[in-house]
């Protein structure tokens, strides 16, 4: 399950250019979040297990999906951690993947309104895939 | 004052009337916006991977039109205001994306981040002034209760953005009141509707608008503003709430109060 | 030509681990004037001296090079163990080779080569150096103490104790500084002012202590044993000679809308004022800002009322000029300004107070008479949330790097005396870290949790949301991975402790380091910690670090010890490494007399032999207890003449030739 | 003449002032923030103590570039002497420059005791600023060796 592991977490703080050594585990990210209703990890523990190496469980998270950039977290934490840019970086090394898409062309047409903006799409694409 | 213009692909489609009321707008004002000949989708989200290069080169290429030029860069739509900002402060502080970017670009004269990037909410500030666009409404808002939506690309991450005090703004009320009317100030006017996941995470996308539309409602806003398309099919379409809360464009409002 | 030991220090494992020490030694062997070239594990030790000493009888030698740490770490130890040993202490050189060397260069080569070249350049400097003998000042046996808080306060009495004069100089109105605003103190609960006060009387009736209020120190020159200060006394518009303290004046002024400082503004005070009841001097203040006479000449009600007739609308500022042998800086702290966390609310909610204005609030001589009631709407809260490490431990540029140390113990305090008088009230505390080192101070906290039922949530606050009348708290717990929303009626900011805002300008004017927090550095972080690098200006209280009332009063009594040690003496030994004409060479041509930042340099008219010949001549002469030897007039001396001893061109010639060899 | 395989190691002297920036090195050191070992330091009570001949022989003797600190504008332990010093040698720079010798290989800064960082940072910039600029050669002849390239 380790092998490889040193490569991930070099890729990450790579993409990221975040240090989470900074983090002193105040959680004020996680107190600021307005997506943590519907994250599986939350921001601080997030972090917190890049730091200690566990990103493929990072990988698997639905917090990925579900955080909004809003950088609420990176204005306010006083360490200048930068959780979301964490976030993007493991979300970015999952949909690098092979297969890592998350959305496809063909199941845009149904999830379309007569209002949706251009830039929600091309926000989800670039959420979602390469 | 002639500044560059750079729409954005939303305002060409579903927020023409963001564009068009800002440029009729403008004009009423005497400022002069070319808009950009070549210019492309800025692609909607900021990369915050250090490693994205080619996402960050229409906002370069943009940058160093209007470098150029030498005039200062508008813009309007927030989530291309926030990308073309962010990207021109990488350009400014980070070596690696600065010389990576220009190996891409065609012109002669690297970029260097020297174009200044303003929103058009700052050129009203800055520019024209609040004072005197006061002085230039003709139909002002009288009576007309607007809570600002600031949202958050215009805002955060403040040190990069210096848009105004990101936690406590005050630019698009002292916009509301210039235009007459009276400004709502509420505490989630700064805090993200979840426009970004709105395709794949409906229902997040919803309770988050609808937390905004709430804490409008009780602090007895009539109708919000916003800068942004996203935000603005968000919490019109997704959110939810006990009552009729319209959310319009700032320069529509402002193109009405011009009456232009 | 010299007889040179050299004497290379491992420091432990400091040196030697980085460093090959004996390639340094041999190295060293075969420099002009060495005579002797050795090594040891810590040269500092009395073993390392006594090494030293007997090389100096058994090979006779004339100076000394150390290579080892800083010389500003033990330069002074080594001098005096030569001077034991019979060598002139300025014929020893330290070649740092553990701050410059080994601790930054992790190349064994690299290290070890730059060791060399470093060890070498002092060889080649003392192979120039001449025996030079201190002179001698007089200590003016009075001292001056910046700043009447607490820290200020025990330091003046315990000097004035021992017998020697002190003058407080104080830039508020009154004597008491921040303590005199606490309502209680932890751990015992005693009240601030039952203490403090008794302490303010004490220092007021001293006939050794003389306290200077509304009052800046302007100006400062001399050195260690002599200062000059100008000090300036605002004018206070009333006649602190004849005025009896009746309070009449301030019954009647009209002028009712200043913010009150001392209540942190959540009251008003006329513009004549005194801060609080029990304020020495008792003498009213007119604050010319808000005074309806300064601002339209139109008033005088105060003049009219006063019995003694003493206020004078025309006072002028006053200048005093004395000297002091030694210095003490006790200037303090203020709270951070909190306009990097409106996330929190403070700007716009009148119900988000910090830590301070609580203490007021608490206070029985406060706003409220010491009733807890929410600033909004003079009711009762309910809830009450306190928020720790508000801008402190930030790196991000808004706040404050270090931890303010005496917040975690205030809150638990506070938290503690609301819910005993108070039961009914809920109180929480979001926290990051319960930092309670200190005697009882652990006791203390737990005492607050266990016996007084307060709420502790390891977390921190995102945002502060107003909602319905009263005050959402979002902030996360972090022991069960949740967001909680708190209600909440008072929100209580741990503002950071930041150095008083005058710490700047006095360093600047003592020329006394302080670091970039401007907290003043200590001379030495373990060893002299009252002391600062400046000889004669001592540290006392929060404007060295943060620290809490205990810690003060005990630092406050240090310094006090180091001022008393130096008045003790009658004669200091001044630094011999001082500016020296030579008067056959000098052309008189003034240049060094203009560029002396001291004015040390005068010319006189002296009868000289030249070439056989008895001739008057002007030449400069260096007045030796003025010159502090910063050398400026060494490069502007046309003619060559002017040296300066210990740092002579000459050594410093051979230091660049070694250096670049 | 051979060609010059070694990689090059530029010599670099620094006169630091007791009081502020030969303190800042001390910090740096305790705070072991690293610097180039090429960076050689020389006490002196002052910046104003530098006397332009001082840095002239350094080039004399072979020295690539020349650094002098002193403390911040304002914060001089002894008033003004880093006035004076910022005053001769901005003219002994241009001169230097004049002469071929490089501005960039002189230069003037401002550190002060607390600032160890700072210290290392100006003196890893100030030294890859004498690596890119290579081998100073102005001088050599006033050489007193005799070997100058061995």
């Amino acid at each position: 399950m380790h092998q490889n592991n040193n490569y991930l977490v070099e890729t990450a703080a790579q993409i990221s250019g975040v240090n989470p050594k900074s983090c002193m585990k105040c959680g004020k990210c996680t107190a600021s979040c307005p997506a943590f209703d519907d994250m599986d990890l939350s921001p601080h523990m997030f972090v917190s297990m890049v730091e200690a190496g566990r990103i493929r469980e990072l990988m698997e998270s639905t917090s990925l999906w579900k955080c909004l950039s809003c950088f609420a977290c990176v204005e306010r934490c006083p360490r200048g951690v930068e959780p979301s840019t964490l976030m993007e970086a493991v979300r970015l090394m999952v949909i690098r993947k092979q297969g890592g898409h998350r959305i496809s062309a063909d199941e845009i047409p149904e999830l379309l309104d007569k209002r949706i903006p251009q830039q929600a799409l091309t926000s989800a694409f670039r959420k979602y895939s390469r | 004052m002639v500044f560059d213009y750079y729409p954005g692909c939303t305002l060409k489609t579903e927020a023409r009337e963001l564009d068009e009321a800002g440029r009729r707008s403008a004009a009423a004002l005497g400022i002069e916006l070319q808009e950009l000949d070549a210019w492309q989708c800025c692609g909607a989200v900021y990369p915050l991977g250090r490693d994205e290069i080619a996402p960050r080169l229409s906002s370069v290429r943009a940058l160093a039109a209007a470098r150029d030029h030498r005039r200062d860069l508008l813009t309007l739509c927030s989530a291309c205001h926030h990308v073309i900002k962010r990207v021109n402060h990488d350009i400014r502080t980070d070596e690696k994306i600065r010389d990576t970017a220009n190996s891409y670009m065609e012109g002669e004269q690297a970029y260097q981040g020297e174009t200044k990037v303003v929103h058009y909410l700052e050129m009203l500030r800055d520019t024209l002034g609040f004072d005197e666009l006061k002085n230039r409404i003709k139909k002002p808002l009288t009576g007309m209760k607007i809570g600002a939506y600031y949202g958050c690309l215009l805002l955060r991450p403040g040190k990069v953005m210096s848009f105004d005090n990101p936690e406590n703004p005050s630019i698009m009320e002292s916009f509301i009141t210039a235009l007459g009317a009276e400004p709502v100030i509420y505490p989630y006017r700064n805090e993200c509707c979840g426009g970004y996941i709105t395709v794949k995470e409906k229902d997040q996308a919803a309770r988050t608008a609808s937390r905004v539309i709430d804490s409008a409602l009780e602090h007895g806003a009539d109708c919000l503003i916003t800068a942004c398309p996203l935000c603005l099919y968000n919490i019109d379409v997704n959110g939810t709430s006990s009552k009729d809360l319209p959310v319009y464009y700032i320069t529509q409002l402002l193109a009405q109060a011009l009456d232009v | 030509m010299q007889r040179i030991g050299v004497f290379v220090c491992w420091c432990g494992s400091n040196i030697a681990a980085a460093v090959d020490i004996e390639t340094v030694v041999q190295a060293m062997k075969s420099e002009p004037g060495v005579v002797y070239s050795t090594d040891y594990q810590y040269m500092c030790s009395e073993a390392g001296q006594g090494k030293l000493k007997d090389a100096v009888k058994e090979h006779g030698l004339t100076g000394i090079v150390i290579c080892a740490c800083s010389p500003r770490m033990h330069e002074a130890t080594f001098r005096n163990a030569a001077k034991a040993a019979g060598v002139n202490p300025y014929m020893v050189e330290i070649a740092n080779i553990r701050e410059q060397c080994s601790w930054i260069h992790r190349d064994r080569a690299e290290a070890t080569a730059k060791a060399v070249v470093l060890s070498r350049t002092a060889v080649a400097k003392v192979n120039l150096n001449t025996p030079l003998t201190p002179g001698t000042s007089d200590v003016v046996k009075r001292a001056l103490v910046i700043g009447g808080g607490i820290a200020g306060l025990q330091s003046a009495l315990d000097i004035a104790e021992a017998g020697y004069q002190v003058d407080i100089v104080e830039k508020q109105p009154t004597i008491g500084g921040k303590m005199a605003q606490l309502d209680k103190t932890f751990p015992t609960l005693d009240c601030a002012a039952c203490i403090l006060t008794p302490k303010m009387v004490d220092a007021a009736q001293h006939e050794n202590i003389r306290i200077y209020t509304y009052s800046e120190v302007e100006q400062v020159s001399g050195f260690v044993g002599n200062f000059s200060v100008r000090i300036r006394g605002k004018a206070r518009s009333v006649k602190a000679d004849i005025c009896s303290g009746c309070g009449l004046c301030m019954e009647k002024c009209p002028s009712k809308k200043a913010k009150d400082e001392f209540n942190m503004g959540l009251n008003n005070r006329r513009a004549i004022y005194i801060p609080f009841a029990q304020a020495i001097p008792n003498v009213p203040v007119i604050d010319r800002e808000q005074c309806i006479k300064f601002k339209t000449g139109k008033c005088g009600l105060c003049a009219r009322v006063c019995p003694a007739d003493a206020v004078d609308f025309e006072q002028q500022d006053s200048i005093i000029e004395e000297r002091y042998g030694a210095v003490v800086l006790a200037t303090g702290f203020h709270t951070l300004s909190l306009e990097h966390y409106d996330e929190y609310q403070y700007a716009r909610q009148p119900d988000v107070i910090t830590s301070l204005e609580l203490e007021r609030i608490m206070n029985a001589a406060g706003p409220t008479g010491g009733k807890l009631l929410r600033p909004s709407n003079g009711k009762a809260p309910k809830s009450v949330v306190f928020v720790q490490c508000v801008g402190s431990r930030d790196t991000t540029g808004c706040g404050k790097t270090y931890c303010s140390k005496i917040c975690c113990m205030y809150t638990a305090k506070h938290a503690m005396l609301i819910r005993e008088k108070y039961p009914e009230v809920d109180v929480s505390v979001f926290y990051i870290d319960v930092r309670t080192p200190g005697k009882n101070f652990d006791e203390f906290y737990r005492r607050a949790v266990e016996d007084y039922g307060v709420r502790y949530i390891k977390g921190m606050v995102g945002k502060v949301v107003p909602e319905k009348g009263r005050l959402l708290v979002r902030g996360s717990d972090l022991l069960d991975d949740s967001q909680v929303a708190l209600e909440a009626d008072l929100v209580v900011l741990a503002s950071a402790v930041e150095a008083d805002a005058s710490a700047k300008g006095l360093a600047t004017l003592l020329t006394a380091s302080i670091d970039t927090n401007n907290f003043y550095t200590e001379a030495h972080p373990k060893l002299k910690p009252v002391e600062s690098p400046t000889a004669g200006v001592y540290l006392s209280g929060v404007c060295q670090g943060p620290k809490d009332i205990p810690e003060t009063v005990a630092q406050a009594s240090a310094a006090a010890v180091k001022v008393v040690g130096l008045l003790s003496k009658d004669k200091l030994l001044s630094n011999p490494c001082i500016a020296r004409a030579d008067e056959l060479l000098c052309s008189g041509c003034s240049n060094c007399e203009h560029v002396c930042p001291y004015g040390a340099v005068s010319y006189i008219e002296q009868e000289l032999r030249i070439h056989g010949r008895n001739q008057i001549r002007r030449i400069a002469k260096v007045n030796e207890a003025i010159c502090q030897g910063c050398g400026a007039c060494t490069v502007v001396c046309t003619s060559g003449a002017m040296d300066l001893r210990g740092f002579s061109n000459s050594q410093i010639m051979a230091e660049v030739d070694a250096l670049c060899r | 003449m051979s060609v010059d395989k070694q990689p090059f190691k530029p010599l670099i002297a620094a006169f630091c002032c007791n009081w502020c920036s030969y303190a800042g090195a001390d910090l740096a050191g305790t705070s072991r923030l690293a610097y180039p070992a090429e960076v050689k330091i020389i006490r002196v009570p002052c910046s104003c103590r530098v006397n332009p001949l001082f840095v002239l022989r350094a080039f004399q003797r072979g020295a690539d570039g020349v650094i002098i600190a002193g403390c911040h504008p304002g914060d001089c332990h002894y008033t003004t002497g880093n006035y004076y010093a910022r005053r001769r040698m901005t003219l002994l720079f241009s001169m230097l420059d004049y002469l071929g010798i490089e501005k960039e290989r002189t230069k003037l800064d401002w550190i002060s005791a607390a600032e160890g960082v700072k210290f290392a940072t100006v003196m890893n910039d100030f030294s890859k600023e004498i690596h890119a600029l290579g081998r100073n050669t102005r001088f050599g002849d006033l050489r007193c060796t005799t070997a100058v390239a061995q």
